[in-house]
């Protein structure tokens, strides 16, 4: 398991790579980059930055990582969520499942990154062309991290 | 006992801190709550009934009723937006 | 959209990249990757062999990346499968999905994965201490591409 | 009419042909499959009801009631295990 915040970039390629690299018994990696986008709730963004709570960031992520491998049977996974100033087109977070199964590394995969959405202490602040504005929570976050729920 | 409070995205800015050590009489998130909204202004704004945000004990989010321990590290925030 | 059958490995990060690359309008991308297993049905795999069917394969891999694309709002799809012989730790297939949300790019990948188990001709031959067996379809392969199927 | 009948993969293997081009009396993919089952051996018992194989009309996979038209390509191969 690895998770990291930081500010850098993080590089897809080399952590699907170091993950399955001399393993045979991995079937099925899921990933997961979410992007920087130009546009939100329909004004243009030019630049964002990403502010964290150092220290309980590391714990939420463990313990949804925790989570997800008590729900699935999971080979490995790596969280990587940057923090900082991002332009529109950088990526921002990455979430890699290993598993035997492909249906268990996409469960777990989208599992993690619902939760992150709206457990990890992660706040974004765009820049506009009217000013800066502080991303608020959206429902349809709390409507998909609420599907994980067991009833 | 002694609070360390933390202030975080929206409400740092508003509040204009960042982190502050507090003398705590009371014994519950609720308590504090309301020690701070008694401060009026943005204070009182940003942590009126019906606004929201979110309050971690020692790094754990919790509901308004959870008691403090002393020397607890208490976190107030907006609903996170990351990923 | 971009569908290749080759027998190369393919380059997960290379594939992302170009797919991302000086856009900004891409707020998620879900990508697959399955691999060979050491392992199957309880006895060990030594190498397999991919077979397919020229054209039809090709055929069947743009339809259901068209059934993908009229299912969601997707901005790019790319789907990589290897054939020839394969060993364990080896990738064989790639989907990559982009779209602006993250629910539609991680359904659309995992839609395409099901489908292309179901409906893409290739076959898998093993090879093991006891000889070569043809790999059997699996009823789970069929239970998870019937669950897209529209009521 | 004309026929271009191709088999993969455990059928190719055990009919010992990838291709044949044949003189086809029938209308449906169920004729072909049932002159192919009359030669009898390994095309009668791989072919046989109950047995789990797809046919395919021109690169798209039909039910056996399909109609085959002139100078099809129709291949015959198991249930397919791609991915």
């Amino acid at each position: 398991m690895k998770i990291l915040v930081q500010t850098e970039a993080f590089d897809l390629g080399a952590e699907v790579d170091a993950m399955s690299r001399g393993r045979t018994d991995i079937g099925a990696i899921a990933s997961f980059v979410g992007l920087a986008r130009d546009l939100n709730e329909g004004s243009g963004v030019q630049a964002m930055t990403l502010e964290h709570y150092p220290g309980m960031t590391e714990k939420a992520l463990a313990a949804l990582v925790d989570e997800a491998c008590s729900r699935w049977t999971l080979l490995d996974v790596t969280v990587i969520h940057r923090v900082g100033r991002l332009l529109p087109g950088d990526p921002i977070v990455l979430v890699v499942v290993a598993s035997q199964h492909r249906g268990e590394a996409f469960a777990a995969c989208e599992f993690i990154m619902d939760y992150l959405k709206t457990q990890a202490p992660f706040w974004k602040k765009e820049e506009t062309a009217e000013g800066e504005r502080w991303v608020e929570a959206r429902s349809s976050d709390d409507a998909a991290a609420a599907r994980w729920v067991k009833s | 006992m002694k609070l360390r409070v933390l202030y975080f995205a929206r409400l740092r800015e508003h509040f204009g801190v960042a982190e502050e050590t507090l003398d705590f009489a009371g014994a519950t998130a609720a308590d504090l709550v309301a020690l701070l909204q008694a401060r009026g202004g943005v204070w009182a704004e940003e942590l009126a009934a019906g606004r929201a945000f979110r309050v971690a004990v020692n790094q754990d989010i919790v509901t308004l009723d959870a008691a403090l321990p002393d020397h607890a590290e208490v976190a107030i925030f907006p609903p996170v937006t990351g990923g």
